[in-house]
């Protein structure tokens, strides 16, 4: 699979520790659950940051989408809490 | 028109006023929103996703325009350190008639407040930090949308 | 604070907004009626009932101060000639959250259209006369707001 | 039965010819809508400013009512098209 440009933003970012990584995750990680599983792996703060997915939320390419998505083709997936913009 | 703009610097609503009252139209509505003082704020940080927030805020704009016959639409918001009584958002929009405008003003700011990736951080007198949660109300009050699209 | 003015002077939505903003909310909403110049109206003259006018605005915002939680509320009327382009009426309001902001500038505009004592008289450049006639959709527009009151 | 201060405005005051006019209607005249027939015997102005009562609207003491409203007691009686203000 490509390599894949991630983005955290917020207390993701903070508990990931950096705002930005590049990944190239093996075969069979094939959604963006699948990545958000194996990217918990990556670290003790990986692991923090993705413990409840249910608090997060993610954009492949800039679109919002939620955790079914196929990752197959993402230049760029962002992770994130919900906005509280506005 | 439709003036979008993602920025650090501060705005004077009373000149994007003015931009939009000029378009002919016979009501303008706008919405600003300000930095709360409450608890002991002294600070607000707006982090948001550069490459992501100016399409975000257009695709809401293009909604805006399908659904109401506007003249222009403005939307700003800041991002960057924020101090209590600061605004961080404006929304504008120009329209022959009243309903429109004051509709689409409603429903920009529900839907930026959802569909915008940005994100707030409160920073309190004590040191104390804390990444502002989304109000409940806030999703319901962008889905009461979705009925009338 | 409440601010109700009837006038034949100009005014300025940036600082009527300025002053809204500055009473601690987290939202101000308004909304600026403007004369429109189609089918060559060269004046709009707004003729009102002087002695009624004032005390019919106050009862509109202290409905809308009954029905929503607002940190301050400014109506602005203006009477005599106007033309085309000029300002006639402004609604702003101050809330600590969005929703009583919008719903309440939406509120009173609605109301002041059909409870407050103002007509209006167009002239055109071919020199006819006419008073305008209410638009069917304003007493509707009022009536909306008696369901949720 | 007392005096009562007339005020018409927009075109009822054009029709009618001037904006104010006192008036003492005679006993019998007891709700507006009697005072609107009253009235537009008094000139031709009058009968043509009240002559489409639906057209009308009013307001006793600056308050606004129907055209089944009593007058006694009033001082001051406003006739006018719908407003159109805002």
């Amino acid at each position: 699979m490509a390599a894949i440009e991630m983005l955290y933003f917020a207390w993701v970012r903070e508990a990931v520790g950096t705002g930005a990584e590049t990944v190239t995750p093996p075969e069979g990680v094939a959604t963006l659950g699948d990545l958000v599983g194996w990217l918990s792996g990556r670290s003790p703060g990986h692991a923090t940051a993705f413990a409840e997915p249910h608090r997060l939320r993610a954009a492949i390419d800039q679109d919002f989408v939620d955790f079914a998505a196929p990752i197959a083709g993402a230049r760029e997936i962002a992770l994130f809490p919900p906005v509280t913009g506005g | 028109m439709r003036d979008i703009r993602v920025q650090i610097e501060r705005f004077d609503p009373g000149e994007e006023l003015a931009r939009l009252e000029a378009l002919g139209g016979g009501g303008v509505a706008s919405f600003t929103g300000i930095v709360r003082g409450e608890g002991g704020l002294v600070e607000l940080l707006l982090e948001h996703h550069p490459g992501m927030t100016a399409q975000a805020m257009a695709r809401i704009a293009v909604e805006a325009e399908r659904r109401w016959p506007l003249l222009g639409l403005t939307l700003i918001h800041r991002h960057g350190p924020l101090a209590p009584g600061e605004r961080i958002v404006f929304v504008g929009t120009a329209a022959m008639h009243r309903g429109p405008a004051l509709e689409a003003s409603a429903f920009l700011i529900d839907w930026l407040k959802t569909a915008a990736p940005f994100w707030k951080r409160e920073r309190f007198a004590d040191g104390r930090e804390a990444w502002v949660e989304p109000r409940a109300g806030d999703a319901a009050a962008a889905a009461r949308w979705d009925d009338q699209g």
